[in-house]
């Protein structure tokens, strides 16, 4: 199996010139937002705001139909990298823009492509509307760069160059306190993220000096080698680890979410939330447990750990918020805790339900961000203890709120419900202790969303309470798209979950692969019930290795 | 009658036979000095002139020095070997002396662009400034090429003794005339040692030229090495000092804030370059043997300049005193690449050397342009709102931060990336480490500067109303000069940042050699 | 008891030291430029000692150079003091104290 | 013996110069002593076989370099004596001492490690003991010059130029005003070194009396701990960025 993956993914890089002539549309996907934003730079006069969120949206559609055209042409039998490309950038490092997505990118993509353009239709900056959307679309591009990349010099190109653009929107463009907010954000990750460029520079020498080979920073070779003595690859994953566990963030070194994301602007707000905090789980799923299996396995405790941490300590502190956007900025944490639970699981289940929990927190709290936006808008006050009966001034907004809101809790038959069940079970079968502290938070989660729902549109409206306009058209044109999939994805997620399957699957089998005696322990943990249970998964599970483990060999012989 | 004996006794002796002489390894070099010579000359005759025509001829003749090198270049890498000395050895021809002669030539004719707005400001203008840069750039060139420690020696005093006057420069300014004595007064000193070093080195080896030091230390084996190591300790002071490296940098601040700011930039961009032209072509090329000894000094060195230099930056309130400490982390980050003393630490070091040169220049050729008359505007309250009163400028600066902080896509994150590669390479996983952490730390610094140029009008605007922006929307004017050596480094950063290929190569191919006229080669690894 | 090259080094260091303290402790610098003529008399005596401990001119001549620097710096440096005292009525290097952060 | 006798006349004449630099209160005198130092190391360059270097030290060292500095105390007036029992920034002798000693450390281990600390490789050629002639040194000397040295040699016409250049634009008369300097700062600072002269000042009279009159020392003794507890704080601030 892993073999196949490399030959394939070399073989595409070998045949880029005649074979693949085809549309880069990876590349596009990094390259149109980025033109995007220089077409709006370069666009003259400052007053002309029309014209530049015009071209804004164009620019954010147009990325955004691609990464759908993208999702259309997914061959989802396929566990490997598609539509990959390739070629030298600085030769004298063995450095490549080598792009390519697979089953667990896929959707983080599109989710990119789709938000974005909302972010852009459904709030408008209020002063300097020109560098306002240029630095968006340049987000936009860093982080397609990020999902996209297989190269490790470039995921860190792409990881440290989307700090600028939220830099500046939460600074210039934020509320309150927003410098003292941007300047926290950009500290925080930077120095979460530099350690990872030694992480990275370690990994790609001295597994050039382990290989004898010339220095490479493709992520599919290195991986794939598995090089690095075991000692070294776990410091080098607490490198990794760090910058991600500030992107998540996780619980010592979460403090600056709350800030910035109260104090950016409602886009900001959705796109910190939907997307940027989708980087930190994105990075641990791609470079931390494919590049280090083995050192992966040996942390999962502690991560899994941080994650539970994570999940109550968020619940807790979204309880005691004031602030509606704190409220939700909290609720952030919780909702990411249970995806580090699902990923670090290390099986199948836990990693596709941490996977799709991140579409769902990018759907459903990127909703809320917009809601609370919309109130703020109103009313010019996110407290909740001012806001109180919005629902009788606003019934429609409280229904949308409404549904949101519930799938963020979770609901049964809302995306949200789906995610955090497939993350329990796999997080029950691994460390099932966890899980079960786990579940708490989906009761706390469910009571300080409810307590705020209650308190800002129940109980008796005052004042300008009362005088609230509800949901304008377009403002429901742009809710429309998240709600449909927050019911859709609740309803019918075999779409989504059968094209992360294989990718999921072969990343899995990866790790197994990489760490001979990995599958012992967890079997040992389970009780005899439990082995009842999943008796029938696990069996079709463990065949299917078999087989595709005899495939690898074959691959191998030949 | 005297005179007659004196021609009797004269005619037996015979004729000193004078070394040869390949004149187009010497042209950049006599380019640069003799342009300098001549224009003072045609400055006593031509007293009527603009002083534009001085900044237009300075920057000409500085790229004329660069253009000429580019035959050479192509000389010294068509084949393997091409490398060679001329002069009795003293010369030497190799890429890594070519590279640095461009670097320091494009630092000349940059900082003379923006000198000559600057001097018409200041009601300063004359010819002298560009004599004494390009006498300088002589000095630094002259450090780049030796291949002898006497030669490197003066070459070192040339390039310092002509930046001591160029400090102090501003004649009617006493802050620039007590950064001149102050960086004299420790410029002579660490001179003294660095000469003190030489002289050990001479008593350890018999020579002062490097060829024959490596030769000769490469075939005796020292049973008493304290003499040269003495040597390496007293040199590594001396120039330790004119790179600004922790302990030896408390002048830098103090030079830098009185100086005029394009004398800082040529001082943080040429200065600091030849000063790693010395140390690679003698610590890395020379005792390259000895690197065991000499590799923990320069450690420590760098890990002090890296923590003091970013640290110490952040409490300033002065923004040329903060880019002063910050160019002290910079010299620590470029030592992290010397450490590694290998092909690839030098070919980092090089790359470091010269996309810094650029960035560095730019900001402070902002600086130039934004320090107002008197050059004194520069504490953190003059830049609020700079983005409001000159948007270009405040944008160029921007970069020019980021670059520095080490972000993405611009030439300063690749320069970083380099020497810490090269700083793993030769597993030096800590230094690796305290250099990310003070880039960090660095991060927080320039970011004050650009919260303070591009969000703190906005405060402004909302607490004093109309009263505060009618004080900030003065427009500056950018002097033409300034604003194309400004609109260089934006593009050489920006461009190279995205696509930093080329420069690499570059540096990947000037590797120092130490190659006697008609000898074997002797480089790093041998 | 012979007179070795070793005496002359170590009357150099003595030499050395004492122009290197007397330019960190005096405050006027005049004589801080003279500290500095002590030092680079010391490297010479030092070059001279070696070229004859070696046999080798090379040591006399590198002398002509510290020579040639030394002149040059004092001229400049002399310049410096000038051009201040005409501003100033006292030079002591503690009076130069504008530049502090 | 005669040897050991010039080498200790000599070392004396030069040491005491030294000291005599830098400890002389008045810059004249250093200037003085400087000449001393000089004409000792003349001496020790004849003992060292590097006759024409002797003549060069006294004729451009003794000769040009020490009258120049002379010409300018002069022409400056500022021949004032400098008091030198107040030390400028507290701890910077200590510093200085430090710098000093080391310096001389490092050196005397390296040189008394072993019998003949020179390990350079003897020249075979050009060996200075053959026929000890002022011309033959003279010869010698040039030929080197001329030939392995003559880049250096050249090089120092830049470093003259140079020389010339800057000495012209520096002393050359200012035009116009002077700019303002940041007065507040300016004026803080010489209050503070004032204040803090004074105050040591003040505090070696009082010593100084003190020790004239040894039996009434209680009084004068505490108001000596006071000069000294509010010189140190003025120090502490003063210092605190250097």
């Amino acid at each position: 199996m892993t073999n196949t993956l490399l030959s394939e993914t070399l073989s595409s890089t070998l045949t880029l010139g005649a074979a693949d002539v085809s549309f880069p549309v990876l590349t596009a996907l990094i390259v149109v937002p980025f033109l995007g934003a220089l077409v709006i730079a370069l666009l003259p006069g400052g007053d002309r705001v029309e014209l530049t969120k015009q071209a804004a949206v164009i620019a954010s559609v147009i990325t955004g139909a691609l990464s759908f055209w993208v999702l259309w042409e997914f061959n989802m039998a396929d566990d490997g990298f598609q539509f990959t490309e390739s070629a030298n950038w600085v030769e004298g490092f063995g450095i490549s823009w080598s792009m390519g997505i697979d089953g667990i990118s896929l959707f983080l993509v599109v989710l990119t492509g789709l938000l974005f353009p909302l972010a852009i239709l459904a709030c408008d900056p209020g002063h300097d509307p020109k560098p306002y959307y240029a630095w968006i679309l340049i987000l936009e591009a860093g982080v397609m760069g990020v999902f996209l990349t297989l190269d490790l010099f470039f995921f860190f190109v792409f990881f440290e160059i989307v700090l600028v653009p939220m830099y500046f929107l939460i600074g210039k463009w934020g509320h309150g306190n927003r410098q003292y907010a941007a300047t926290k954000f950009f500290l925080y990750t930077m120095a979460g993220s530099a350690l990872m460029l030694v992480g990275i520079l370690a990994t790609a020498f001295l597994t050039a000096s382990a290989t004898g080979n010339d220095v490479t920073f493709n992520l599919v070779e290195l991986a794939e080698g598995q090089a690095l003595a075991q000692n070294t690859a776990r410091w080098i994953f607490l490198s990794f680890a760090l910058a991600f566990s500030v992107k998540v963030p996780l619980f010592p070194v979460h403090t600056w979410l709350p800030d910035a994301h109260t104090e950016a602007p409602t886009a900001g707000s959705v796109i910190l939330a939907g997307v940027m905090l989708k980087l930190g789980t994105y990075g641990f799923l791609r470079f931390g447990l494919y590049l280090f299996p083995e050192a992966s396995v040996y942390f999962a405790p502690f991560m899994l750990t941080l994650g539970v941490i994570g999940i109550i300590y968020g619940a807790i502190a979204a309880t005691m918020q004031k602030d509606l956007k704190r409220l939700v900025a909290y609720s952030s944490i919780a909702h990411l805790g249970f995806i580090v639970l699902g990923t670090f699981s290390l099986n199948v289940e836990g990693i596709e339900g941490g996977l799709l929990q991140m579409v769902n927190h990018g759907v459903s709290t990127g909703a809320l961000f917009l809601l609370v936006g919309m109130i703020y808008e109103r009313r010019h006050t996110r407290m909740i203890a001012e806001l109180s009966g919005l629902q009788k001034a606003a019934p429609v907004m409280a229904g949308v709120f409404t549904v949101v809101m519930l799938s963020s809790i979770g609901l049964p038959g809302l995306n949200g419900f789906v995610g955090e069940f497939l993350t329990l079970i796999g997080a029950f079968n691994a460390h099932r202790w966890w899980a079960i502290v786990a579940a708490g938070g989906v009761i706390l989660a469910a009571l300080y969303l409810l307590w705020a729902f209650q308190r800002v549109f129940h109980g008796p409206a005052e004042g300008e309470n009362l005088e609230m306009p509800d949901l304008k058209l377009t403002e429901g044109l742009v809710l429309a798209p998240l709600l449909f999939l927050i019911v859709f994805m609740g309803i019918y997620p075999k779409p989504v979950i059968e094209r992360m399957e294989p990718a999921v699957e072969a990343l899995v089998d990866h790790i197994e692969d990489s760490v001979p005696r990995f599958r012992e322990p967890i079997a040992n943990q389970r009780t005899v019930d439990d082995a009842e249970s999943h008796s029938e998964d696990d069996h079709g599970e463990e065949d299917d290795h078999g087989e595709e483990d005899n495939h690898s060999e074959e691959g191998g012989e030949e | 009658m005297i005179i007659q004996t004196l021609l009797a006794q004269q005619a037996p002796v015979e004729a000193i036979d004078t070394p040869a002489i390949d004149w187009a390894i010497l042209a950049p070099l006599l380019i640069m000095s003799v342009g300098g010579i001549l224009m003072l000359t045609f400055a006593s005759i031509l007293k009527t002139l603009s002083s534009s025509v001085w900044s237009i001829a300075a920057t000409m003749i500085s790229l004329a020095t660069a253009i000429t090198v580019i035959p050479l270049w192509m000389r010294v890498t068509d084949t393997e070997n091409s490398a060679t000395s001329t002069l009795a050895n003293a010369v030497a021809f190799d890429g890594f002396s070519l590279f640095l002669t461009v670097v320091i030539a494009l630092s000349v004719a940059l900082s003379a662009m923006l000198a000559d707005g600057y001097l018409k400001r200041e009601g300063l203008e004359g010819p002298e400034l560009y004599v004494l840069l390009m006498m300088s750039a002589a000095g630094g060139i002259i450090m780049a090429f030796a291949n002898d420690l006497i030669v490197l020696f003066i070459g070192l005093e040339i390039l310092s003794i002509a930046v001591y006057v160029l400090a102090a420069m501003h004649t009617r300014k006493l802050e620039s005339q007590e950064a001149g004595i102050k960086y004299f007064v420790l410029g002579a000193f660490s001179s003294a040692f660095f000469l003190y070093g030489i002289a050990m080195i001479y008593g350890a080896t018999g020579s002062t030229n490097l060829i024959d030091i490596k030769n000769f230390l490469a075939a005796t084996v020292l049973d008493d090495d304290a003499l040269l190591l003495a040597g390496f300790a007293l040199m590594l002071v001396g120039l330790a000092f004119k790179v600004a490296a922790v302990p030896f940098h408390f002048w830098t601040p103090d030079v830098y804030q009185g100086a005029p700011s394009p004398v800082v930039a040529y001082m943080a961009s040429a200065v600091k370059a030849a000063g790693f032209a010395a140390i690679i072509r003698v610590f890395v090329l020379t005792f390259e043997q000895y690197r065991t000894d000499w590799q923990p000094v320069v450690y420590v060195l760098a890990i002090l300049s890296l923590l003091v230099g970013s640290f110490l930056a952040i409490v300033q309130t002065d923004v040329k005193r903060m880019l002063a400490y910050s160019s002290i982390s910079h010299a620590g980050f470029i030592l992290v690449g010397v450490q590694a003393a290998t092909e690839r630490g030098v070919a980092a070091v090089l790359f470091y050397l010269a996309v810094y040169s650029f960035m560095v220049i730019g900001s402070f050729g902002v600086l130039t342009v934004a320090g107002g008359t008197g050059d004194n505007a520069h504490s953190l309250d003059d830049y609020k709102g700079l983005s409001k009163r000159s948007p270009l400028l405040a944008f160029a600066l921007m970069i020019f931060l980021f670059s520095q902080a080490g972000i993405p896509l611009t030439t300063g994150f690749f320069a970083k990336f380099g020497v810490i590669s090269a700083a793993i390479d030769a597993r030096s996983f800590w230094l690796a480490v305290v250099a990310m952490i003070s880039a960090v730390v660095g991060a927080y610094l320039y970011l004050r500067v650009i919260v303070t140029m591009f969000f703190a009008e906005d405060d402004d605007s909302e607490e004093d109303g109309a009263d505060g922006e009618a004080t900030t929307a003065e427009p500056i004017d950018i002097p033409l000069g300034a604003g194309i050596a400004i609109a260089v480094c934006v593009l050489v950063t920006v461009v190279f940042g995205v696509w930093p290929g080329p420069i690499d190569d570059l540096a990947r191919e000037a590797i120092p050699r130490l190659v006697a006229e008609s000898a074997a080669v002797l480089q790093i690894g041998n | 008891m012979e007179i070795t090259a070793n005496w002359y080094l170590i009357l150099s260091a003595a030499l050395f030291s004492i122009g290197a303290i007397g330019l960190l402790i005096r405050r006027n610098p005049l004589v801080m430029f003279m500290c500095v003529e002590l030092m680079l008399n010391a490297v010479n005596l030092s070059f001279v000692a070696f070229g004859d401990r070696l046999g080798d001119i090379a040591g006399q001549v590198s002398v002509f150079f510290v020579l040639v620097v030394a002149a040059a710096e004092v001229v400049v440096g002399l310049a410096l003091v000038v051009a201040i005292s005409r501003r100033r009525a006292t030079t002591t290097a503690d009076d130069l104290s504008v530049l502090r952060g | 013996m005669v040897e050991i006798a010039v080498f200790a006349v000599c070392a004396a004449i030069i040491l005491v110069g030294a000291v005599g630099v830098i400890a002389a209160r008045n810059p004249v005198h250093s200037a003085l002593f400087l000449i001393q130092t000089l004409f000792g190391m003349a001496v020790v360059f004849i003992s060292l076989e590097a006759h024409f270097l002797a003549a060069v030290q006294v004729v451009v060292y003794a000769g040009a370099i020490v009258i120049l500095f002379l010409f300018v105390i002069m022409l400056l007036g500022v021949d004032q004596s400098e008091n030198l029992n107040i030390e400028p920034i507290v701890g910077q002798r200590f510093i200085a001492g430090v710098v000093g000693v080391a310096t001389f450390a490092l050196m005397l281990v390296t040189l008394t490690g072993s019998e003949d600390a020179i390990t350079g490789q003897p020249q075979a050629t050009g060996a200075l003991g053959d026929e000890l002639t002022d011309a033959n040194n003279v010869r010698q000397l040039a030929e080197t010059l001329f030939t392995d040295y003559v880049f250096a040699f050249e090089a120092t016409a830049i470093l003259l130029t140079i020389a010339v250049v800057g000495a012209v634009v520096l002393a050359k008369r200012t035009q116009g005003e002077m700019l303002p300097t940041p007065r507040n700062t300016l004026e803080i600072r010489e209050e503070a070194y004032q204040a803090r002269i004074d105050a040591r000042a003040a505090q070696l009279e009082a010593n100084a009396a003190e020790s004239a009159a040894a039996d009434s020392a209680s009084s004068t003794g505490e108001a000596d701990a006071d000069l000294v507890e509010a010189s140190g704080t003025g120090d502490e601030t003063d210092g605190g960025d250097a």
